[in-house]
């Protein structure tokens, strides 16, 4: 247990690779102007976190950090950030006049601050956990403890989860006040009043082509704006379907001619 | 390299995180700075496991996880909330209370 | 081959390679031809339905849905020492993770069964 | 390093109170799942009062003989455990009893009725019609009560990390369910939630570097870690020290990290505001308690300059800032940033009187504060919260007694002799000038804060007896036997504690023991 303990050229080269991206990342989560650029720089952080878990001989940690913290709840992260718009930049006025430059300063106060300390620490040798790992076994080591000296935690935690779930609960999940209206229903509403009482046109079908944004004819030629989604049609995105109707036409003409060749 | 590398670059995260909180206003890029000051916290809790010997270290880490994920439903919920209220994320627009 | 975590390593190349590779060459042979179409949710113009909430992206159902997955993903976090080291624990662990599994799950989930959080309508 | 699994050790008589509480809040949740929703209000409201009292009576039977530490040093329930759990249960079922309140609607008046709906719009409007109630606030006001139990009771830093969130995240909640100005309340869940989490960050990488120089989380390792010197670990101490005090300076609202307090305060259903300011800030302190005199006293003279400038700026910023206040829910805030200004100075006393003084005080305190924010959400104007202090004007003309127990309630938070405001800031200060120069400083200006607050407060009193109403139908509102036995209670011990100070002064010098 008390000899010094040896870290390897791979583990030195692998955190001389990885901590300068991570780095990097987090400073990402400063600049970045979407939210998506945001979580995703985030995301990479705790991979490379978990990583360096599992280098620091936390096999389970690292695999949880990664399945539950990047898989998990970034991703809920990532949903929200889809939920809100993806593109819900964040305006740069400074709400206090000389804020941001005071944030800078105490920031880099902090950085220094916080390295200066560690820098002055002088470490003596430090154990490591590969004995513990290999005769009790890291999960095992970790069972022992979480049921037994942090036994009151473990439980407690789930007050924490109940609390979460009752949370997204009340401030998310909109209780139906009505049930929900089945076909039955709509037929009856359609009718009651008494317009397109048999649905809506289908959008056009030509020989040549067939698709959602162009819209069908009427008997008359005309267009039936009916007959595409009203989204298509403020995004003036509808097609025109004379170029298929003359298409159609055409053909029409040259089976005609064909027949009498 | 020694293990102190670690904490320095736990320290270096925590900051950044720190200045991600003050100096960012959209509140979910705020929050991930909130969850990167954690993470920044469990990479020092897991190095110090090391060094000492213990699996505590790990432990704990463990709980963070835990309770930042409990903690993330949430504040996610209240974001979604207020973001379906006022259809804005940014917390300069969360300006009816002032100061 | 001393180190366990080599082919590990090897791996990881192997597909971070694949995928730079491969989002590459789409990036170079492939065609760009912009169209706004594919920005929407669905490409071919149909209105979601049901309509996102007073005009979100997404219904926020699919929050909830995620939200109570994050709480039942942690509660395997637990699960997994436990069913690792269960020979050696005893019933002082059985009755705490009992204990555990009623609060965080069976409680939660009724609750969330009883008001309708798992209906998808 | 454990190589055979052991189960630790539980004292079930130590925990019982905690887990009443918590088994309530469980039930409570099962409850919201199976109860009919017409009958749930009624149910959730009997069974935490229940909860409750039976968590004090466990406490009261069981746990005062079983001192101990238990669950391998996770629970320490010493005196001081003791009497801040009995002060939270007794704030826990007064803050029911407020947030029950119907005033003559037929659910609890300060909720919304949907969460979920946004506000103003039809869908919430129907689910007004359909009669919702967002019944949940009852369980997870017992969490929160559980959460602050552990979290005064806790021995080592990671529980405390827990205890935080699990006080904290149902509050977050509750801040954000008023049911009038809904959009303020939700800007105010944001704000709280987000500094709150900003604040356990602190704590939790303090914690971290605290891990590192002592090799342990118990505050008693860390203790016997500091006495023994750790040699090349030394220049972690302090800043770790400073950086979990700042997570739990949030907490009770010190300057400079008490901008969330105004705004968290304000939006919050009142209610809730007045469990929030009284609970949250006895818990924090309760934790700052422990950990600086069980933690790390040991080093006390590197942090106590700090801890001190803090408490006089807390003072000062508190007591002037709130002269400028128009609103009374700010007002209030401002005053309980003043307040904890006040419980640091007896905190820094490093004494067992100062121990004494501060709970007697955090109990004193929390007492009155639960009475006035119930009394600011009985009075109205057109159904809404009158909490613009010109809408006060003249209020003791129309609501004599009411605005008598108001202006009584102000006096305590100013001091004056014959409240337990008064019996409190002497609890607190007296030790403190015992303890040397800087406890002399410290109180010389808590009492020119005080004289400062003093002046606001009578000036509301003032507002209330002396001037015209500017509109006649600022009203109180019908209140019933709920809310009107949280004030009564808040307001005779505000009374008794001012007169007969003598028992409970006792009581809480018998508590002022903590098992190291």
């Amino acid at each position: 247990m008390t000899t010094p303990l040896e870290i390897g050229a791979g583990e030195t080269a692998l955190f001389w690779i990885l901590a300068p991206i991570s780095v990097i990342a987090a400073l990402g989560l400063l600049f970045a102007r979407k939210s998506v650029h945001a979580a995703l720089s985030m995301i990479v952080v705790m991979l490379i976190a978990g990583v360096f878990y599992i280098a620091n001989e936390a096999p389970f940690v690292g695999i949880i950090q990664i399945v539950v913290y990047s898989g998990a709840v970034m991703m809920l992260f990532l949903f929200v950030v889809m939920l809100v718009g993806r593109d819900a930049s964040d305006s740069l006025i400074e709400t206090i006049r000389g804020q941001r430059l005071a944030t800078v300063l105490v920031t880099l106060g902090l950085v220094a601050l916080l390295t200066v300390v560690v820098g002055q620490v002088t470490w003596g040798g430090a154990v490591g956990l590969a004995a513990t790992n290999t005769e009790t076994g890291n999960v095992t080591g970790l069972a022992y403890l979480i049921f037994g000296r942090y036994v009151w935690i473990f439980e407690v935690s789930a007050l924490l989860l109940i609390t979460a779930a009752v949370a997204s609960m009340v401030l998310a999940h909109r209780t139906r006040l009505a049930p929900p209206p089945n076909q039955r229903a709509w037929a009856a509403r359609r009718f009651r009043e008494g317009k397109h009482l048999a649905g809506l046109p289908a959008p056009g079908v030509y020989a040549r082509h067939n698709a959602v944004d162009t819209p069908a004819l009427l008997p008359d030629g005309s267009i039936s704006e009916l007959s595409v989604s009203r989204v298509l049609a403020a995004r003036s995105q509808v097609a025109s379907p004379e170029r298929f109707a003359d298409a159609q036409d055409e053909i029409e003409r040259e089976i005609e001619e064909g027949s009498e060749r | 390299m020694s293990l102190v590398n670690y904490i320095y670059l736990s320290a270096i995260l925590f900051s950044i995180g720190g200045a991600v909180v003050l100096l960012r206003r959209n509140a979910i890029i705020v929050f991930m700075g909130v969850e990167l000051m954690l993470n920044a916290a469990n990479l020092a809790f897991i190095t110090f496991a090391r060094m000492h010997g213990q699996l505590d270290g790990q432990v704990i880490a463990l709980f963070v996880m835990v309770v930042a994920s409990a903690e993330v439903v949430v504040g996610l919920a209240i974001i979604m909330a207020i973001f379906r209220s006022r259809r804005s994320a940014s917390i300069d627009n969360a300006n009816l209370l002032k100061a | 081959m001393t180190n366990p975590y080599t082919p590990m390593l090897i791996l990881v190349a192997l597909g971070a390679g694949f995928v730079i590779f491969s989002v590459g060459l789409a990036q170079i042979v492939g065609p760009k031809r912009y169209n706004r179409a594919k920005a929407e949710a669905y490409e071919c113009g149909i209105q979601p339905s049901p309509q996102a909430a007073e005009g979100g992206r997404f219904p926020i159902k699919y929050y909830l849905t995620a939200m109570l997955f994050i709480i039942f993903d942690i509660e395997a976090v637990f699960l997994y020492p436990y069913a690792v080291a269960f020979d050696q624990l005893g019933l002082f662990t059985l009755l705490a993770m009992f204990l555990f599994l009623l609060n965080a799950f069976f409680i939660a989930d009724a609750y969330v069964w009883k008001r309708g959080g798992f209906e998808w309508d | 390093m454990p190589t055979v699994f052991e189960a630790p050790e539980i004292n079930w008589a130590a925990i019982a109170p905690m887990l009443v509480v918590m088994a309530g809040g469980l039930i409570g949740i099962v409850v919201e799942a199976f109860v009919p929703r017409r009958r749930r209000h009624s149910v959730q409201v009997a069974l935490s009062v229940v909860a409750l009292v039976l968590a004090f009576v466990a406490l009261v039977t069981l746990t005062v003989d079983n001192r101990v530490k238990t669950l391998g040093g996770s629970v320490v329930m010493d005196g001081m455990s003791v009497f801040l759990q009995g002060s939270l249960i007794v704030f826990g079922l007064l803050g029911v009893l407020t947030m029950a309140e119907k005033f003559g609607g037929d659910r609890p008046d300060a909720f919304t009725p949907m969460g979920a709906a946004i506000p103003g719009s039809a869908y919430e409007a129907a689910a007004d019609r359909a009669g919702l109630a967002t019944s949940e606030v009852f369980p997870l006001a017992l969490f929160s009560l559980s959460g602050m139990m552990m979290f005064v009771a806790a021995g080592d830093l990671i529980t405390m990390f827990v205890a935080l969130e699990v006080l904290s995240l149902p509050l977050y909640v509750l801040v954000g369910l008023a049911r009038r100005r809904r959009l303020l309340s939700q800007e105010a869940s944001l704000k709280y939630f987000l500094l709150g989490a900003f604040a356990s960050a602190f704590f939790l990488f303090g914690s971290a570097l605290l891990y590192g120089y002592a090799a342990t989380t118990d505050l008693d390792g860390i203790a016997a870690a500091i006495t023994e010197t750790r040699p090349g670990l030394e220049p972690l101490l302090v800043p770790a020290i400073l950086l979990v005090l700042v997570g739990l300076l949030f907490k009770v609202g010190a300057v400079p990290f008490h901008s969330w307090t105004p705004d968290a305060y304000q939006g919050a259903p009142t209610p809730v505001t007045g469990f929030m300011a009284a609970a949250t800030k006895l818990a924090a302190f309760g934790a700052i308690l422990r950990f600086v005199y069980v933690g790390v006293e040991g080093t006390r003279w590197s942090w106590e300059v700090g801890l001190a400038v803090i408490a006089a700026l807390t003072m000062v910023v508190g007591a002037v800032l709130s002269v400028t206040q128009t609103d009374i829910k700010r007002l209030l805030a401002y005053s309980s940033i003043a307040h904890a200004g006040f419980i640091l100075v007896g905190v820094l006393a490093f004494s067992t009187l100062g121990l004494r003084g501060v709970m007697f005080y955090l109990l004193a305190y929390g007492l009155m504060t639960i009475a006035a924010f119930a009394i600011v959400s009985m009075v109205r104007q057109g159904g809404t919260e009158a909490t613009q202090l010109s809408q006060w004007a003249g209020l003791g003309q129309r609501h004599p007694i009411l605005a008598a127990t108001f202006g009584f309630l102000l006096l305590a938070f100013a001091g004056i002799p014959l409240t337990s405001g008064f019996t409190a800031k002497f609890a607190a200060f007296a030790p403190a000038i015992e303890s040397g120069t800087l406890g002399v400083v410290l109180v010389v200006i808590g009492v020119l804060a005080s004289a400062v607050t003093a002046f606001v407060y009578v000036r509301i009193i003032v507002l209330m007896y002396f001037s015209d109403a500017t509109s006649e139908d600022v009203v109180a509102a019908e209140a019933s036997p709920l809310t009107t036995a949280a004030v009564a209670v808040g307001a005779v011990a505000t009374v008794v504690l001012g007169i007969v100070p003598g028992p409970v002064l006792e009581l809480a010098a018998q508590a002022s023991e903590l098992i190291r």
